[in-house]
C-alpha cells in the first residue's frame, strides 16, 4: 500500500519537474568558473557557492556576483559597470536560494533583509524561493523585512552597506 | 676544504632535506588525493561518522556518538580499563552540553 | 662585515675540531638529543597527519545525526520520526541508518555492522573490512557464523572485502543488508538505529538541528562540525599526554645537557684558559660555544625530524602502534598520508632547541669567564 | 713602553683567605731590550707578567702602555689590545692537543677575522722560519720537546706582537735546547721587539742578550737592575 | 584550556624567557648597585663578567621572544575552528579579554628587548660601557612587563571556552563598530593614503637626510615610530584589502594565513625590523657627545638608519605592488 502512494508521489514529482523544467527552458544559467569574478567588488565568486547571484544578458554573457547585494548594484548602475547594455537587455537573473542553494529566478524570489546571516560581503538581502520560506526565514535568524525584486531600492542597497 | 664550510655544507643539505621532505610530503598529499576522495566516497555512501583507530570498547570506535554516560568514559581522571581510553580524551560532545541546540 | 664573517668561520672551525676531539661525550648527547627531537615529532607528526585525514574524509559525514536517548542512552529511534524531521524547511532528505556492535568471542573483537544505502546484499550476504578477513581469516565465498541476539547460529556468506585502501575507515565493518540485520538483532521494522539528515546551506544546519531538538526532545542531534571538532580535540588532546609524558624525556635530556655543558672537564677548563691566554676574548669563547649548541643542535633537530618523518609515513608509525592498539585485535593497517607543515617543525622547535640553549646558557658562560692567567698559574 | 705604578694585587679580596700578591709595585719597561724578571717561586714574577701583558687587572694602581692609560679597561678592550701587543710563550707551550701544528700556530689570530688563505699563508711562513713546515700538518702530541717550543714561539708570533712575554720559557729544556731558545730571543731583539721574560735560569738572566735584570721576592722588587 | 602542542609551546617558552630576564634583572640590579668601572676589585670584575652573561641572555630573549610572538598568532589562528564565530586569529584573540593585551604587550617587550640589544651593542663599543646605568635601568622596566606578559598569556590560555561565542575580523574590523580599528576604517580613505604615504616619504627622507649629514636624527626616529603606527593602521584601513581581494575585508591578521603564502609575517618583521632599528637611531642620539662613544656612534647609527629605511623601503614596495596589481579594482 504505502509503496503504491510512494510511486504515485515519484510519478507526480517526476511530471512536474519535467513541466518546470520545460517552462523554464528559456533560462540558461551561465556556467561559473574559479576565475569568475565579482564585477563589484573583484572577489572570486566561486569561493562562495551559496550566495552566487548572476544576470544574463540576450547575447550569451554573464555577470556573476557574490551576493545579492552586488547584483543589485550592478543592475541599478548597468550605464556604469556594463556601459551599451540596458536592463531590456537582460535575459534572466539567478540567485542561490537559502534553503535549498539552487538557483532560482531573482525576479520571482523573496528577499529578506536585516537577518543574522552574512554574506562574503557582509549584510545581505538573503533570497528564498516561496514566500513561506521567506516568512520561515524572517522568524528563524531575526530578519527585518521581506522585499520582492520590485520593491529593493538603491537607497535600501546603500543602508545595506552601513 | 675548511671544517667550516663542511659545516655549512652539512648545514645547507638538511635544510635542503627538510625542504626536500616538505616537497615529497606535497607531492604526496597531492598524489593521494583521489584516494582521499574514494575514503569519503565511502563515508558518504556508509553514512559513516567515525574511524576506525580503535575497537577494543564499542565507544572508542564511534568517538563521536558515545553514550553519555558508558561507564567512566575515557576521562583523564578515570581509570579506565581501556589501554586506549587513557590516550583518547572525552569527544568533546560529550564534555559541553549542546547550546546551540537547545 | 667581511671580518666578522670570516671569524665567525674561523671560530666554527675550532669548534668543530674541539667537538671532534671529545667526540664520545658529544656522540652521546646527540644521540640522545635526536631521540627526544624523534620521539616529539613522531607523537606530532602523527597527531597532525590523522588529524587532517580525518577532516578530510568525515566532511562527507552526514549534516546531522539524531539519535534518540532513553535515561541519557542511545536507543532505537521510530522510523516516524524521520517524517517529523522531512517537515523542518531546509532539510534535503531524512535517512533511517541501522548499525551496531557484534561482540565476536571467536575473534575476540567488536565488529561495526552496518547496513549500507543502495547496495544489493541478499539476507544471507555480507561484505566484511579487511581487518575482520584478516583476524578471521575469512574471503571471499566463506561464510562467517555469527549468533543472532537470542543465540542461534546464523551463516552468513562473505560476497566481497572492503578495500584495503580504506582500512581506516572500514576494518571492522561488516555490511548486511537490512533484514538480515534485523533478524540478527531482533531490531523491529519500525525502528532505526538513528537518523540521518541531509541539509543543502551549511550555514542552517545548526538551526535545524535546535529545531529538530525542539520538535523530538528526547533526540540529540550531533551536527558535522561537531564530529570534526571532536576529532580536532582528541587528536590534540592525544598529541598534548603524550607531549606532557614525554615531557620528563626532555626533562632528563636537560639536566644531562645541563650536566655536560656544566662539568666541564680539567682538559676542557685547560683548552679555553690557553685559548683566552692566546687572546680569544669572552665573547669568543661564548660565540665558540654558542656555534657548539648550534652544531649540536642543528645536527639532532634534522636528524630527528627527518627520522620521525619516515617512522611515521614509511614505517607505518611501528613504535606507536602497540600504545595505540591497546587491546584492539582490529587495528588496521594503513599508511598515513604526509601533512606536514612548518608550523610543526616551529613547535618542535621550541620544544627542543630552545630550552636546549637555554639550559646551556649558564654553563657557557661559567666556561667562558675562565681567567686567562690560570694557566700561567698552574 | 710599560709603565707600572703602584700595582697591587690582591686574591680573594675580603675573605679569609686573602692574599696579597703583588705590593705597590713601581717599574718601567724600557722598549726594544730584553727584560729578565728573576726571583724564586711564588715571588710574584708570574702575576707580575700576566699583569704587565694585560691578562689581568691590577687591584689598584695604574698601567701605562705605550702612553695610554689602560688600568680600568674592561676585558673586552684590554684582550683587543693584548692580542696585538704581545706574544706569549708559556712554561708549559701550552701547544692544543687534537689539532694540528699550523692550526695551533694560527689559533691567536682565529678572532681577528683576517682572510684565511692570508692567515694560512703567515703562519706556514713562521713554521718555515723555525724549520717546521714538515710538520705542518701533524698533530701536537707527535712533536718532540725541540718543536713543540718551537711551535710556541711561531705561535706567539703569528699576531706579530711589538713584546714577547715568555714565563719559564726553559724549565723544562735541556741546556742545548735552552741556549736555542735565547738565540731566537736575540734574533727577535735585533728586529727591535720588546722581550719581558720570568726566569730562573741562569742560562736565561746570564745571557749576553739580557739587557736587564729585575729581582724580585714576596711580591715586592728588591733589584729593578740597570736601565 | 586546551592541550595543544602550540599552546605548550608558548607556556614553557614564556616561562623560560621570564625566569631568564628575572635572572638577568637580579644581576643587572647588583650592577646599578655596585658598578664601578675604575676599580679592579673583584667585585667588579665578576661584576663584568657577569655583564657578558646578561648580554647573552638578554639576546637569546629577545630572539625566542619574537618567535614566540609569531607563534602566538599562529596558534591562535589555528585555534579558530574551536570557537563559534571566529574566521581567523582574530576570533580567537577575542575569545577572553587577555588575547589582545597579549599581542600588544609582546610587541612592546620585543621591540624594548631589541632596543636593549642595540644600547648593549653601542655601550660594549665604548671602552669604559658609558651606557651601563642606561643599559641596566632599562632591563628593570623590561623585565615586569615580560613577567606581565608571561601572566597574561596564562589567563588568556587557561580562560579559552569553546562555548564563547566570538566575534571575528569580519564584524571586529568594520567600520560600523566601536572601536580604534573601526574608527580607522571609517576614515576617508584618501586621508590614509595621505597620511601613509606622506609619513612614509618623510621618514625616509629624514633618513636619507640622517644618512648623509648625521643631522635630524630625533625626527627620523620620530618619524619613524610614527609612521610604524600610521603603517599598521593604513594596513587595516586600506592596504589590507588589496591583499584580501576583498573591499571591506580589514582584518590585520588574515594576512598571515596560508592562502595568502603567509606573506604577512614577511611584511610584520619588516615593520617591526625596520621600526625597532629606526627607534634604536633616536634611542642613540643623547649619547652622541660621549667622549669614548664618539667614534664609533655615528657608524652604528648609520647602520640601523640603512637598515630601518630598507626595510620600510620593501614594506612600502610590497604594498604599493599590491595595490597596483591586486586583482581587486577600486
Amino acid at each position: 500500500m504505502k509503496s503504491v502512494r510512494n510511486l504515485i508521489l515519484f510519478i507526480c514529482l517526476l511530471l512536474f519537474t519535467a513541466g518546470s523544467l520545460w517552462g523554464a527552458a528559456e533560462i540558461m544559467p551561465g556556467k561559473l568558473t574559479p576565475t569568475d569574478k565579482c564585477p563589484i567588488c573583484g572577489m572570486f565568486v566561486a569561493k562562495y557557492p551559496d550566495f552566487v547571484a548572476q544576470i544574463g544578458f540576450k547575447d550569451g554573457t554573464c555577470a556573476f556576483f557574490d551576493g545579492v547585494k552586488d547584483l543589485m548594484k550592478y543592475y541599478f548602475d548597468l550605464a556604469k559597470y556594463n556601459p551599451g547594455k540596458s536592463t531590456t537587455d537582460i535575459a534572466h537573473i539567478l540567485v542561490t536560494d537559502y534553503y535549498s542553494t539552487k538557483l532560482v529566478d531573482g525576479f520571482q524570489a523573496f528577499y529578506v533583509i536585516g537577518s543574522d546571516v552574512y554574506g562574503p560581503m557582509g549584510k545581505e538581502l538573503v533570497p528564498c524561493q516561496d514566500e513561506a520560506a521567506a516568512k520561515e526565514f524572517k522568524v528563524d535568524h531575526k530578519g527585518a523585512a521581506i522585499l520582492l525584486f520590485k520593491n529593493i531600492t538603491p537607497e535600501l542597497i546603500k543602508t545595506l552597506d552601513q | 676544504m675548511r671544517k667550516s664550510d663542511g659545516f655549512l655544507l652539512f648545514i645547507g643539505g638538511g635544510i635542503l632535506l627538510l625542504a626536500a621532505i616538505f616537497i615529497q610530503a606535497h607531492f604526496v598529499t597531492r598524489a593521494n588525493l583521489p584516494l582521499f576522495q574514494q575514503k569519503a566516497e565511502v563515508v558518504k555512501s556508509l553514512g559513516l561518522t567515525d574511524l576506525c583507530l580503535s575497537t577494543e570498547a564499542r565507544y572508542t570506535r564511534h568517538l563521536s556518538q558515545s553514550d553519555w554516560h558508558a561507564a567512566f568514559q575515557s576521562h583523564p581522571l578515570a581509570l579506565d580499563h581501556f589501554p586506549i581510553g587513557s590516550i583518547i580524551g572525552p569527544p568533546e560532545t560529550l564534555t559541553k552540553p549542546h547550546d546551540q541546540i537547545h | 662585515m667581511i671580518k666578522s664573517i670570516e671569524k665567525q668561520r674561523n671560530i666554527i672551525d675550532f669548534t668543530l675540531s674541539s667537538l671532534w676531539r671529545r667526540k664520545g661525550k658529544n656522540l652521546a648527547l646527540l644521540v640522545v638529543y635526536t631521540l627526544v627531537v624523534f620521539s616529539l615529532g613522531s607523537v606530532m607528526f602523527f597527531t597532525q597527519a590523522l588529524k587532517n585525514e580525518a577532516a578530510i574524509i568525515l566532511r562527507g559525514a552526514p549534516e546531522i545525526i539524531v539519535q534518540k536517548l532513553v535515561a541519557g542512552r542511545h536507543e532505537l529511534i521510530p522510523m516516524a520520526s524521520a517524517q517529523t524531521i522531512r517537515a523542518i524547511r531546509g532539510v534535503e532528505a531524512v535517512k533511517d541508518r541501522l548499525w551496531g556492535y557484534y561482540y565476536d568471542p571467536i575473534g575476540r573483537a567488536n565488529y561495526t555492522l552496518m547496513v549500507p544505502e543502495g547496495m544489493d546484499l541478499k539476507e544471507n550476504e555480507i561484505i566484511v573490512g579487511a581487518g575482520i578477513s584478516r583476524v578471521r581469516q575469512v574471503f571471499r565465498g566463506n561464510a562467517l557464523l555469527l549468533r543472532t541476539y537470542d543465540g542461534r547460529p546464523i551463516s552468513l556468506f562473505i560476497k566481497g572485502i572492503l578495500s584495503p585502501e580504506s582500512e581506516l575507515l572500514s576494518s571492522d565493518l561488516i555490511l548486511i543488508s537490512a533484514t538480515g540485520f534485523r533478524r540478527l538483532f531482533g531490531v523491529s521494522g519500525d525502528d532505526a538505529t538513528d537518523l540521518t539528515v541531509t541539509v543543502l546551506n551549511k550555514k542552517e544546519i545548526s538551526t535545524i538541528a535546535a529545531k529538530i531538538v525542539d520538535k523530538l526532545p528526547d533526540a540529540r542531534a550531533i551536527t558535522r562540525d561537531e564530529i570534526l571538532r571532536t576529532y580536532d580535540a582528541v587528536f590534540d588532546w592525544r598529541a598534548g599526554i603524550m607531549i606532557a609524558i614525554l615531557a620528563g624525556a626532555v626533562l632528563a635530556f636537560l639536566i644531562f645537557a645541563w650536566d655536560k655543558a656544566a662539568g666541564l672537564s680539567g682538559e676542557e677548563r685547560r683548552e679555553i684558559g690557553i685559548l683566552k691566554a692566546i687572546g680569544w676574548e669572552t665573547a669568543d669563547i661564548l660565540q665558540m660555544k654558542f656555534w657548539e649548541g648550534t652544531i649540536v643542535s642543528l645536527s639532532s633537530f634534522f636528524l630527528g625530524v627527518i627520522l620521525a618523518y619516515f617512522h611515521i609515513f614509511y614505517a607505518s608509525a611501528t613504535l606507536f602502534e602497540p600504545v595505540l592498539k591497546g587491546w584492539s585485535i582490529l587495528y588496521p593497517e594503513f599508511r598515513l598520508t604526509p601533512f606536514i607543515s612548518g608550523y610543526q617543525i616551529a613547535i618542535l622547535f621550541f620544544f627542543t632547541v630552545i630550552p636546549y640553549t637555554v639550559a646551556t646558557i649558564i654553563p657557557a658562560w661559567r666556561a667562558a669567564t675562565i681567567d686567562p692567567d690560570v694557566i700561567m698559574r698552574t | 713602553m710599560i709603565e707600572l705604578q703602584n700595582i697591587r694585587k690582591v686574591f680573594n679580596e675580603g675573605l679569609s683567605s686573602e692574599y696579597i700578591a703583588l705590593h705597590d709595585l713601581t717599574l718601567a719597561i724600557a722598549a726594544h731590550q730584553v727584560t729578565v724578571l728573576k726571583g724564586p717561586s711564588g715571588s710574584g714574577k708570574t702575576t707580575l707578567l700576566s699583569i704587565l701583558g694585560c691578562m689581568a687587572r691590577p687591584t689598584a694602581g695604574r698601567i701605562v702602555l705605550a702612553g695610554r692609560e689602560i688600568t680600568s679597561l674592561p676585558e673586552r678592550f684590554l684582550t683587543d689590545i693584548r692580542r696585538q701587543t704581545f706574544g706569549f710563550i708559556f712554561q708549559h707551550y701550552n701547544l692544543l692537543k687534537g689539532i694540528s701544528v699550523i692550526e695551533n700556530v694560527m689559533l691567536p689570530a682565529y678572532p681577528q677575522g683576517e682572510p684565511f688563505s692570508l692567515l694560512k699563508k703567515q703562519a706556514a711562513d713562521l713554521l718555515k722560519l723555525f724549520n717546521l713546515t714538515h710538520k705542518a700538518a701533524a698533530k701536537v702530541e707527535w712533536l718532540s720537546g725541540g718543536e713543540a717550543q718551537r711551535t710556541a714561539i711561531a705561535r706567539a708570533l703569528v699576531n706579530q706582537p711589538e713584546v714577547i712575554i715568555a714565563d719559564e720559557p726553559t724549565a723544562h729544556l735541556d741546556t742545548r735546547l735552552s741556549r736555542e731558545f735565547m738565540d731566537i730571543m736575540r734574533d727577535f731583539k735585533a728586529q727591535g721587539k720588546t722581550i719581558l721574560i720570568a726566569s730562573h735560569d741562569p742560562i736565561v738572566h746570564e745571557s749576553e742578550v739580557v739587557d736587564r735584570v729585575v729581582q724580585m721576592r714576596d711580591g715586592r722588587i728588591i733589584d729593578a737592575g740597570v736601565i | 584550556m586546551f592541550f595543544n602542542p602550540g599552546i605548550i609551546a608558548l607556556f614553557i617558552s614564556s616561562l623560560l624567557i621570564s625566569g631568564m630576564v628575572l635572572y638577568a634583572s637580579f644581576y643587572g640590579a647588583l650592577i646599578l648597585r655596585y658598578w664601578d668601572i675604575k676599580s679592579g676589585s673583584e667585585t667588579q670584575l665578576n661584576l663584568e663578567r657577569r655583564t657578558y652573561l646578561i648580554s647573552t641572555i638578554i639576546s637569546y630573549a629577545c630572539v625566542f621572544q619574537l618567535c614566540s610572538f609569531f607563534l602566538f598568532i599562529y596558534t591562535a589562528d589555528t585555534l579558530h575552528p574551536f570557537f563559534t564565530g571566529a574566521m581567523c586569529a582574530v576570533g580567537s584573540l577575542n575569545v577572553n579579554k587577555w588575547g589582545f593585551p597579549t599581542v600588544i604587550l609582546k610587541t612592546i617587550t620585543f621591540l624594548l628587548a631589541g632596543l636593549w640589544l642595540i644600547i648593549n651593542f653601542t655601550d660594549n663599543r665604548g671602552f669604559d660601557y658609558p651606557l651601563i646605568k642606561v643599559k641596566y635601568l632599562l632591563l628593570l622596566i623590561i623585565t615586569p612587563l615580560i613577567l606581565a606578559e608571561t601572566i597574561m598569556q596564562s589567563n588568556y590560555f587557561l580562560g579559552l571556552n569553546p562555548e564563547v561565542i566570538t566575534s571575528c575580523c569580519g564584524s571586529l574590523f568594520t567600520a560600523d563598530t566601536k572601536g580604534v580599528a573601526s574608527e580607522i576604517i571609517s576614515l576617508p580613505r584618501s586621508v590614509m593614503e595621505i597620511a601613509f604615504y606622506g609619513t612614509m616619504m618623510g621618514a625616509l627622507v629624514l633618513g636619507a637626510v640622517f644618512y648623509r649629514t648625521g643631522k635630524m636624527g630625533y625626527g627620523f626616529s620620530a618619524a619613524i615610530s610614527v609612521t610604524f603606527l600610521i603603517s599598521i593602521a593604513s594596513f587595516i584601513s586600506f592596504i589590507s584589502i588589496y591583499f584580501y581581494e576583498l573591499p571591506t575585508h580589514h582584518c590585520p591578521f588574515c594576512i598571515l594565513q596560508k592562502e595568502y603564502g603567509y606573506i604577512g609575517y614577511f611584511l610584520y618583521l619588516l615593520l617591526l625590523a625596520g621600526g625597532l632599528t629606526g627607534m634604536g637611531v633616536g634611542l642613540l642620539m643623547p649619547f652622541r657627545q660621549m667622549p669614548s662613544l664618539k667614534e664609533t656612534l655615528p657608524a652604528i647609527q648609520k647602520h640601523l638608519t640603512l637598515i630601518s629605511v630598507i626595510c620600510y623601503l620593501s614594506f612600502t614596495a610590497i604594498a604599493t605592488f599590491q595595490i597596483i596589481f591586486s586583482n581587486l579594482k577600486m
